[in-house]
């Protein structure tokens, strides 16, 4: 397939055409609204699942092929939310709360945009290596650590750094990422075979509905875009890129495949909504919600749906040549 | 029926403040509390789903002494950052010895 | 098989079972009762499934051949409303709200009644057109604007015609049934295929359930029968069978198969209660709820999921001889 | 296998690890909190999905092979209690309605245990009978009327019988299990065939779910053990195994196979969460819930779900020689 | 604007006895009532999940001598056992004759 | 610590009237408000379930002033055809002129 019929194909799939039927739902102002229990449960299943079926893989994968990209995952959670608070600072346009608060986000991951990619993937015929989702809950902790240390050394603050620490190690997140993983891990690839036609067969359709919810919230977000500033609109599809690109490149050089390498690149340069926001506002009160929500929301995960997971496959492929 | 007259003390503020919350109540001197989810608007803007961060209403019968600690608390600790609203006013409750 | 074997087959299906258990549930004052959040999960499921479906079914349909029953099923939303309006009028039994309030339920269309008809088709060997779904689309919003546009010409009313439009327009059964079908179109048979377990396979489960609170909700509405009255009783079984034959003759004369003529009359005979009663309260607040929630939920849901979709089968095969 | 591979598979199943995630996610004071709905969505779907398959199971069983072990099951559903009751006044540990409160709750069954049990047969080539769920049916009611009837004859109580009866017969889980059951029964296996996707293939994968938000209970409900005493750890543990042999070795004597008799020993030596609870609750208000609670959910059940299970199906083999 | 100056009479009480509190409300004279599920804790522990039971609120506008029926009515039939909390204030009500 | 006695007004009413009323109510000057799913009985019968319309609870702080003016906004356009009640009662706020 050539760029652009891959791009259209893209733009053309279930979930991404949710996400805008949400969008458009909550711009022609639709009483839909999904109840709250809705959008816990789908992501309760959702990170669970992930984890699951990455464990089961895990089960199966060597430990001097996992080696290699594990470290150089951890590694970009380190180098990453680095990245960001200093380009935050030194454009000097964010108070360090801020810079940290929105560092905390860009480092670590966005669950939905890793799945967006790794089915963009399959898709394509470019799969990425089945142990993905425990990279996903080696990236996501780190970076939220790395800018709480950051703001936290560098001034007195008003929140509590053990709270937060608290809130992201035993977060939902985590919780159900790491405990699905070590689970599939576990039970192996034949033990969780009966419980297959409920996490995986029907993944992709649960998330089908979330990104539905997802492209609702998104859209409430835009509203925020005048606030924010068009500083910040730059910052959303230019930090992504290069942290995407950033993370392709390392990915190919630990030796991961192209669609290995991809999605690990849009794990990168995704902006976390999930454990980060929780985390922060807990350690980071007098940081700005408004500032990281419509940043990461409103901004990077429609930018990664729709063009960044098309872009950093594509960067895989010309390293890979 | 004999009624003791006590405050009722309503705190309306960030879910994720629940927890914490409703430990400094019990540290302050509020024998029970009872919590609603809602959801709002105010100055901090509209706070109705998860995403956003939803609200919880914590509502508490206590002595006067008590409602005076628990107000004079949650505005030195969370007013400046958080989405926050408390109020309170006398309520007659019956078997009211129990919550002092 | 005979028609009473048939008749015997749908009251023995466990969607129609699962309608009686919660009508038992309700009459033994069971404390069984689904979370608000649980019916709206599964009508936010059913509604864009059903859409999903039709759209990439739709996807493969000749123009040609979609449009006539497209244009009939257009014109049967806008003289059904009317010949509600007028039987009620002349009847003398309604005042202008509550004939307008009535009307705009009979002329629209219950989503679950088309289910329930498509799958009776399926299991008897007479299914219907894969474009259907489409169809019910087009039914839903017309008859709303028409039975409020009687009423707003008729008199000067309370409520908004404006905000009543909108709430048809923007109503969540709209959106999540246009949007799935327009998601449907544009990713196409195999675009699906990926969310197919999730919205395919675990359909009629989902209704099942579904069927087990609304057998709860119509047992609630049967306890106001004595309110609304012999009259509306009459009405709500003889203005279906009106409408089905309607129907169902309108789809085999714009050339559809046995079993999409009779699922167009099932969906032609139903009374909506998701659509229509929000536009209605907004629009025609005078109008007295009770009536228009007794008879299309408590009155013509009933008849039309046990004995009405038979007959309307019956109706078109009697017609194809 | 031998019996510790038989235990170590049975504490590597997805299940039980989900329940130890449960407890750990607890224990860390996690911010993982299943709604409300989520679990009673979870909990409706699970009764009614065992109450049809069953039912269907049960339409292609003969009667003369469902009699003996159906006499037998409601013959120990009144044995039981009786046991417990006894055991609790003798041991002069728990007055009359904590006694009679305890015993009906160990006279009637968990269906999670029961499931759990099922699925463990399956996994280890002795799969119990299809019939089963007909079993956990007769099973959950007998025992708490028994319960009540003993406090009530005993002394004048403070609350209601016959609000306690209602209770039980229309409560939620009866409704669902008989329901779905006769649901199953009436539909036969063709007719619940399209269901089946939904209701049977999606099962073990909610179940999973279930067990994850029963962790977190247990958990907390542990925090109380010190409240209840040495002494009830101990009924909570010698009891089940005692109602447990008694199970088995009955299900045997009526002619069950190793898998039905061994599931039915599981059945009986589990003790009721959902049903129980709320019918003591009316019935015996005096009585500390705290002990209930305590004893069925966060000892038994853990119990039964790591160790009892595989007792149990060892006690059936070793009866089978 | 005229009101008429009633009692807001509140009840937190376990979940399980919200149907039969509304009926017994409505024998005592309550006219309409409004129902919250809410989450709470107080002498008899956490009551926070439908594991544990939760609660429930009910709120109803009454006379003050319907008010002081009800709360003698919860008090006798329910503060042994249950878990449940009742206290009232007055409020203003418009079109407040509907409600006694 | 230094109070303003201001008026919570609470309506409830049918869910369908949430948005509709929450921006009247900030038309008629209310700075922020909090929001309950509840469901209710009242003299339009029961309010439970989605089907049926539940109801909602809308609680604004606001001046006495506001106050007069929601409750007679509200008795005005909404008490004829739809199911409502609406009344409110004094209560002490902290950072009160914040609300006003
Ligand atoms: N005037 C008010 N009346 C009732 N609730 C309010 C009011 N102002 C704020 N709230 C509640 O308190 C929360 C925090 O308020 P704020 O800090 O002003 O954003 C809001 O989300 C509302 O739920
Ligand atoms: N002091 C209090 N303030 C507010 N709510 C209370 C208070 N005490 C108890 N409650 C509520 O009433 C319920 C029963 O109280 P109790 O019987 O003390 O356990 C609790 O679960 C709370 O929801
Ligand atoms: N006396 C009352 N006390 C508390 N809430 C009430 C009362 N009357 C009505 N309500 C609430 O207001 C809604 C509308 O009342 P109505 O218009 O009388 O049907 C009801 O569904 C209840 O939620
Ligand atoms: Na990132
Ligand atoms: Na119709
Ligand atoms: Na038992």
């Amino acid at each position: 397939m050539q760029p652009l019929d891959i791009l259209l194909a893209n733009l053309l799939s279930p979930i991404v055409l949710a996400f805008v039927l949400g969008v458009i739902a909550s711009v022609v102002r639709s009483d839909l609204k999904f109840p709250e229990s809705l959008y816990t449960a789908l992501s309760i299943y959702l990170l669970f699942a992930i984890g699951l079926k990455g464990g089961a893989e895990l089960s199966q994968t060597p430990v001097r092929v996992f080696l290699g990209p594990a470290l150089v995952t951890v590694a970009l959670g380190i180098i990453t939310p680095i990245i960001a608070y200093n380009v935050l600072r030194r454009t000097k346009r964010m108070d360090r709360a801020n810079a940290a608060a929105l560092a905390a986000h860009y480092g670590s991951v966005s669950a939905v945009t890793f799945i967006a990619a790794q089915a963009f993937g399959t898709l394509n015929g470019e799969p990425a290596e089945g142990y993905m989702p425990a990279l996903v809950a080696l990236l996501e902790v780190p970076a939220i650590v790395v800018a709480l240390m950051i703001a936290f050394v560098r001034s007195k603050r008003a929140g509590s750094w053990q709270a937060a620490l608290h809130e992201v190690l035993a977060g939902k997140s985590v919780v159900l990422l790491l405990g699905g993983l070590v689970i599939g891990l576990l039970a192996g690839k034949d033990g969780i075979e009966p419980v297959e036609p409920f996490f995986v067969s029907g993944f992709k359709g649960a998330l089908t509905l979330f990104l539905l919810e997802m492209g609702m919230v998104a859209a409430r977000r835009l509203r925020d875009l005048r606030t924010v500033g068009l500083y910040l609109v730059a910052f959303g599809v230019l930090l992504p890129i290069v942290h995407g690109a950033l993370g392709v490149w390392a990915g190919t050089w630990a030796g991961m495949s192209i669609g290995g390498a991809a999605v690990l690149g849009a794990m990168v340069s995704s902006a976390s909504y999930i454990a980060a926001p929780a985390a922060v506002r807990i350690a980071l009160p007098e940081a700005n919600p408004t500032y990281y929500l419509t940043a990461s929301l409103g901004i990077t995960f429609p930018f990664n749906l729709t063009l960044g997971i098309p872009l950093y496959f594509a960067i895989a492929r010309w390293l890979a040549l | 029926m004999s009624y003791v007259t006590l405050k009722l003390v309503t705190i309306v503020a960030e879910r994720i403040l629940a927890d914490r919350l409703s430990e400094e109540l019990r540290e302050l001197g509020a024998r029970g509390l009872t919590i609603t989810d809602v959801t709002g608007s105010g100055s901090r803007g509209v706070r109705a789903s998860e995403w956003e961060g939803a609200n919880v209403k914590i509502e508490s019968v206590v002595s006067p002494a008590v409602a005076e600690r628990i107000m004079a608390h949650v505005a030195e600790h969370y007013f400046q950052y958080y989405a926050v609203i408390v109020y309170a006013h006398p309520v007659d409750v019956v078997r009211g010895d129990k919550y002092v």
